[in-house]
């Protein structure tokens, strides 16, 4: 009873602090559109109340519709993909230290990326274009490559995984470097391209990592009872009837085509997924149940208000990855030190 | 349908083994719905690793293995946890789960995403842990209890887990003699009322034959004795357990049992149904248990208050 | 100058640039953008730069809309350009966002002195100022000539060793290697396999440069690098030439645009003394 | 220097919790040399927490405990190392240590960077690993080893300690009944011969009047009883605890001692010892058994080859 | 006995191995020197043998005797530094995915080195530049703060060890990229600091941290065994007579002081410290007494052939850590595959 009743209430909670924080990003920004011209665009837009829009200027009502709201949303679904992603490897290798990159699929979309930067190609499926695709099949060959490398039999050892991980990680990074070092035309770009941003990112983004994400998501907000008993161990969960290797499949799968799918189109966005589920987990506990629906909203809100700082408070961007850890980093820290455990979690 | 004296468990041949080491060469026997068996052999006679096999952590390398019918092999997680209950020999849980938490996983193999958890569910968990007293501790963090204390709440689990097996790896090793009993008598009551299968391993052979209604004895990777306690201590084999058997249910023994305060009753009341002669002591003389002992006394229990 | 729209040019990458109208704003993306424009005579339609814009001086009183690497979308979108200029590295999705809301984008990226002065035409012609870049250019071409005739009173060709920072040089095909050969000297780095190659060490010492330009390193550091303290060229006057890269010169040195011929000159005359005077 | 009577362990009115929960409240008694003390309570009493203030695992609210005379709280880890081993209630090591790794550990205390690791301490873990019959799988890996196989790899170790003290957490919990008689058996030579003090937390009562010279009862984070064993079961005061005592030493009794192997000598002794009327059974006549039994049976060991 | 003799036998061979992977090296690099003059070199050189050099360039004497011999000293020295520190860290934290860096060091050095690039400092103390000293001071900064953020009482717990660790690595980082954003004049200054190579490093660099990493591995050293009782659980540590806060200030002061000394120098080198222990844990098993020794050697081994193929391999210089993850990598996850057990290690 009780524990429906909060669920309920933080529900309506999240959805309406989520609703609050997307509308104040989006009257805030470099450019000064008035709030009521902001408040208009809004209206007329997205709800298709007959607002006139007549006394705005295109370029405000482009800044407003085109640029900033697009990049709000993207902020959002990036937030939650990349700290869902990180609290459920977190959860299966049952390590601290596991971030949505810890399997590889970061160097191999970079990889991918870099191949695509130095060959100039040029060909596009739909929303996606060639660094696109090809970041995102190089995530998924590298999880291929590290799950087949970590395959004993028909098992799959999350020890064995996680240093295949490492190793596999290394490896294409320096493969990536190496690429770097050799074309120095395409080096900075691809090095801006690894230092993931949302600047530049609209409509057509969102359309090509929302379907993905909201299958990852789905996945993985499924799994959580699954997660929670393999938490305990993976003889026991077997024993309370949890097909372990079917979940360890699901959960790699689902994460990795969160991180996969948001990193292909933002590049590499670090901290959120490795820091947000620790922060979320000092307040909620262990269960999967609550972690990763207040992961999703608190790692969506989260990236949300950093990268509205990153394109508001100086004249240029700033990476959002610099103000994420900037600020993520010593609040964490805070809280660590608070919570008497001593973060002894995960 | 389901047969009174069907076959719950049958092992035909099982053998397995880690890596090179062959632990269960030839092991054959089969438990009945119902019946209550005792698994009884030395350390690393591999009881801990047969319960293994029935629950699917470890692949046979010849032989079968049968759970109520179907072929172990080809069981999936799930239905193997609906039919089969584990309480491990020691179990460590590295993460803060509440003893609540715990229980409720027994429910696991019954919830999918289509079915979410119900009410019905938490009730069966809640009754699992009044029935293991570690409903006042629910809320307390699982890996801050004490040994025995976790003992009895893997057990609420296993219970929670309402299945047709239960398997369990020296269920009282960590409690307390009053525990001891109570848990014991609890197993005794899910097999009796709830005809619930109990294989049980047992290093106690007193605690065997006082309670399950079959001893299987393992030496050696085979099935080296099998039957009911009593045939089973005079056989003439050669067993390599040494027993202490003068608490044989069969000889009736005189056993003075101290006890002071309430909760006397059932292993008062036990003993003298298993036909000893039963003295209790120092009982104070205006407690619950003192009405307990004179209302059994009636019925043959000799109450003496002081011994000398 | 008014009746040539619509204009279409190619840039740099091959792309078609098409101009419909007369310009009212421009944003540059790159400070060598933002002196060919302001070379041009286009400078009163430049609204917004970038941090780095440095030069002219009247470029300081345009708006800023960023660096180069992440110029801020609203920004430039809030000058309603009509043309963005930038450089190579312009991000992809950055370009396909201007593109969707109807801007033109112009890509330079030069690396020699042909380039930089096609680059110039072109952009004079797309933004209609062809007068003002022939001049540019002519002016470019004289300063060349005058440079080269007194290259030819350089009786003994030198070898030098660029120093960008721990050894990090200019590779074949880079700017600052060409500008190199067009000065008549001899690039330790040219057949290194990248354009931005770090040499060892020992490549630098078997070379036996005749002068080392650093351009971020002091002698002192420079001396510490293992066996380089014992080249002959750091130990003679004039062996050693540091100039600031972030300096006034360090910029003509680096940017490919209409004080490149001003940056080689300084180039030569730090390397030959001799025709300086 | 070393007097006989000298006091090895001592509380003074020890308390001690876990945050805001008090486990021990006022607990106070004390340990002699060469003593060998049952520590007995019901779960959650707080006896594993006491082993834990002993071994300076954890610091006390409260009072105080002196070990060998120096006060707890000014040990080092290593002085305290050299003075107190603990045998704890369950034991995991992640990591692939053999046996034999885990039990040279046990000379830890004695090794530093200017003493390293001698022939002499090889030897005394040599022993040790002897004495607990774990030397036959000297170089498998812990972690692959049955559960009763562990507890006495890790009693070698702590034997390896060659402490003043040894404190035990149910040290046979997980043994069968021939290696729980045999490591109690162990215990108490170490407690004769080398005058080793024991205090050991035991759940049968019956195995701690058995081998032990005193008992000590936790009750309410408090000393309940405190006494030699006849003493304390006949004690008036109400003993929480039910104890079924027909195995009191004090009164003789008929054992039947099944045994085959060789190995049953050191039980059919030390029962006889105690005074109790000992059968033994199911003896082979070929075995090694069947002669010591002969040889017993001079000395008053009715030997019967079969029973009924 | 059978032990002693193998230890003898390890170490004459580890010896030998290294001698002749010293001597391989140094006749081989960019520079054509040849083998007889290198040769002749070393022997007059190192053993003062009275063998002419007249004969020799100057240049070639100063390549192979001040450039390429102290290069190959520096590089097994930090291989071997490097590798003992990740062991260490591995072992305290009982994590594989713990390395050299894991508690902040890299980014604490980076940073500090930044400011010194961009702050133009020229003081210097004897062979310690400006950059170098603010690195050092950097990485031990960081451990302090780490270590006292993460202090509860007088005990330290490992697992919020681990994860400030991680918060300060994030943010420090992040201020780095913030310092680079803001001064682009040295950005590529520091990213080339960062990019951590052994060239143009000499006897300077050797005389500077040599003292250190000997300080830093005889502190190591003896504490192998104290180390394999922490293994076994801090608990039963305690109760063997373990003081197991001296050790983990201990060991994380010794592996931080290796680290620390080595990238201020070097600069950054991945790979190594996370990888070797890992390789030689499936080789020895994870007893310190034999992990450590073994990391050393195989650490510094790897190291200098790695450096060799860096440095000799093409015209320009390849960035070690490029050389040492595209080699390393493929045989630890054939290491990893080949190990019957799965890599079920640490
Ligand atoms: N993971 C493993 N790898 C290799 N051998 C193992 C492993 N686990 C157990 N063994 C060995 O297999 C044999 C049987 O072990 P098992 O745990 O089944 O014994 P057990 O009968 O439960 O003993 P106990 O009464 O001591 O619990 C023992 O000899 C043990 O050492
Ligand atoms: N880490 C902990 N945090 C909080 N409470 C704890 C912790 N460990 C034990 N307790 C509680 O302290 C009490 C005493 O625990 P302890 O383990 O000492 O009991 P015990 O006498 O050894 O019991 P058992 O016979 O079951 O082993 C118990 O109620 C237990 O739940
Ligand atoms: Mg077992
Ligand atoms: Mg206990």
């Amino acid at each position: 009873m009780k524990n429906k009743k909060s669920k309920t209430g933080f529900l309506v909670l999240a959805v309406l602090l989520c609703l609050g924080i997307v509308w104040v990003c989006t009257i805030t920004g470099a450019a000064s559109v008035s709030i009521s011209d902001a408040n208009r665009i809004l209206l007329n837009k997205l709800f298709h109340l007959n607002v006139s829009l007549e006394e705005i200027s295109k370029g405000n009502i482009t800044i407003i519709w085109n640029i900033r709201f697009p990049r709000i949303i993207l902020g959002f679904i990036t937030g939650a993909a990349l700290a869902v992603s990180g609290a459920g490897y977190q959860g299966i290798f049952k390590n601290p230290m596991a971030d949505p990159f810890v399997l590889g699929i970061s160097s191999g979309a970079a990889l991918g990326a870099a191949v695509g930067i130095v060959c100039h190609f040029t060909f596009r499926i739909g929303v996606f274009n060639s660094t696109m695709l090809l970041a995102f099949a190089g995530s998924f060959a590298t999880l291929f490559l590290v799950y087949s490398i970590s395959r004993v039999g028909r098992r799959v050892p999350v020890a064995t995984l996680l240093l295949s991980g490492v190793a596999i990680n290394s490896t294409l990074s320096a493969l990536m470097s190496f690429i770097m070092m050799m074309n120095k035309q395409s080096m900075d770009q691809i090095m801006f391209w690894t230092m993931g941003t949302l600047n530049g990112k609209g409509w057509n983004q969102i359309a090509a990592v929302l379907p993905w994400v909201l299958i990852g998501l789905v996945i993985m907000l499924l799994s959580c009872r699954e997660l929670d008993v393999m938490l305990t161990g993976e003889e026991t969960a077997t024993q309370l009837g949890v097909n372990i290797e079917l979940v360890k499949r699901k959960v790699l799968f689902a994460s990795s085509l969160l991180t996969a799918s948001v990193i292909s189109v933002t590049g590499i966005i670090g901290f959120v997924g490795l820091v947000v589920p620790h922060v979320v987990r000092l307040l909620t506990g262990p269960k999967h149940r609550r972690l990763l629906p207040v992961s999703m909203v608190f790692g969506g809100a989260f990236m949300v208000i950093c990268d509205t700082a990153a394109r508001s408070l100086t004249t240029s961007e700033i990476p959002v990855g610099i103000i994420t850890s900037i600020c993520g980093g010593p609040f964490f820290l805070y809280l660590l030190r608070k919570s008497k455990k001593g973060g002894g979690v995960v | 349908m389901k047969n009174e004296n069907q076959t719950m468990l049958s092992f035909s041949h099982a053998a397995v083994g880690y890596g090179e080491k062959v632990v269960l060469q030839d092991v054959s026997f089969q438990v009945k719905k119902g019946e209550y068996v005792a698994l009884i052999g030395s350390n690393g006679t591999g009881k801990s690793t047969l319960i293994k096999c029935v629950s699917g952590l470890l692949p046979l390398t010849g032989g079968e293995i049968e759970i109520c019918g179907k072929n172990s092999r080809k069981l999936k997680a799930r239905e193997r946890a609906q039919m089969v209950a584990v309480v491990p020999q020691s179990y460590y849980v590295d993460y803060d789960f509440t003893v609540e938490d715990i229980v409720m996983m027994g429910r696991n193999p019954y919830i999918d995403f289509r079915h979410r958890e119900s009410q019905e569910d938490r009730e069966i968990a809640e009754r699992a842990m009044k029935l293991t007293k570690t409903d006042m501790f629910r809320n307390r963090l699982y890996n801050q209890l004490s040994g025995g204390e976790r003992q009895r709440v893997i057990l609420a689990r296993a219970i929670t887990q309402q299945p047709d097996i239960i398997l369990l790896d020296e269920p009282t090793s960590a409690l307390d003699l009053h525990h001891q009993i109570e848990v014991m008598e609890l197993i005794r009551q899910l097999n009796e009322k709830e005809h619930i299968t109990v294989l049980a391993v047992l290093h106690d052979i007193n605690l065997a034959s006082r309670f399950c209604s079959r001893i299987v004895i393992l030496k050696d990777g085979k099935v080296k004795a099998d039957g009911p306690p009593r045939e089973i201590i005079n056989r003439r084999e050669i067993i390599p357990i040494r027993v202490m058997d003068e608490k044989q249910t069969a000889k009736p023994l005189r056993i003075h049992v101290i006890c002071g305060e309430k909760g006397g009753v059932r292993i008062l009341e036990q003993l003298t149904n298993m036909g000893h002669f039963v003295s209790a002591g120092v009982v104070n003389r205006e407690s619950d248990d003192a009405e307990i002992c004179e209302y059994l006394g009636s019925q043959g229990l000799r109450l003496i208050p002081s011994r000398q | 100058e008014t009746d040539a729209f619509p204009v279409t040019v190619m840039d740099d990458f091959g792309n078609e640039v098409t101009l419909e109208k007369a310009l009212e704003s421009i944003v540059s993306l790159a400070p060598v953008d933002t002196e060919i424009l302001f070379a041009l005579g286009a400078g009163d339609s430049v609204t917004g730069r970038t941090d780095y814009c440095n030069y002219p001086e009247e470029a300081a009183d345009v708006d800023s809309i960023g660096t180069y690497m992440e110029p801020n979308m609203e920004l430039i979108l809030s000058k309603s350009p009509d043309l963005v200029v930038a450089s190579g590295f312009i991000d992809d999705n950055i370009r396909q966002q201007l593109e969707e809301n109807g801007t033109a984008i112009f890509i330079t990226n030069a690396s020699d002195l042909e380039s930089t002065e096609k680059n110039i035409e072109t952009l004079g012609k797309l933004i209609g100022h062809d007068a003002e870049a022939e001049e540019v250019v002519k002016n470019m071409e004289d300063e060349w000539t005058d440079l080269s005739a007194e290259l030819e009173n350089v009786k003994e060709e030198k070898s030098a060793f660029i120093d960008i920072g721990s050894l990090y040089s200019a590779g074949p095909s880079s700017l600052l290697d060409n500008s190199m050969q067009m000065i008549k000297v001899e690039n330790v780095a040219a057949d290194a396999d990248s354009a931005w190659p770090q040499l060892s060490a020992e490549a630098v010492v078997e070379a036996n440069p005749d002068v080392y330009i650093s351009l971020y390193s002091t002698l002192e550091d420079v001396q510490q690098t293992a066996g380089l303290s014992d080249l002959a060229c750091l130990n003679e006057d004039g062996g050693f030439i540091y100039t600031d890269g972030s300096s006034v010169e360090g910029d003509m040195i680096q940017r490919p645009g209409p004080r490149y011929v001003e940056g080689l000159k300084v180039l030569a005359e730090l390397v030959y003394p001799e025709i300086a005077e």
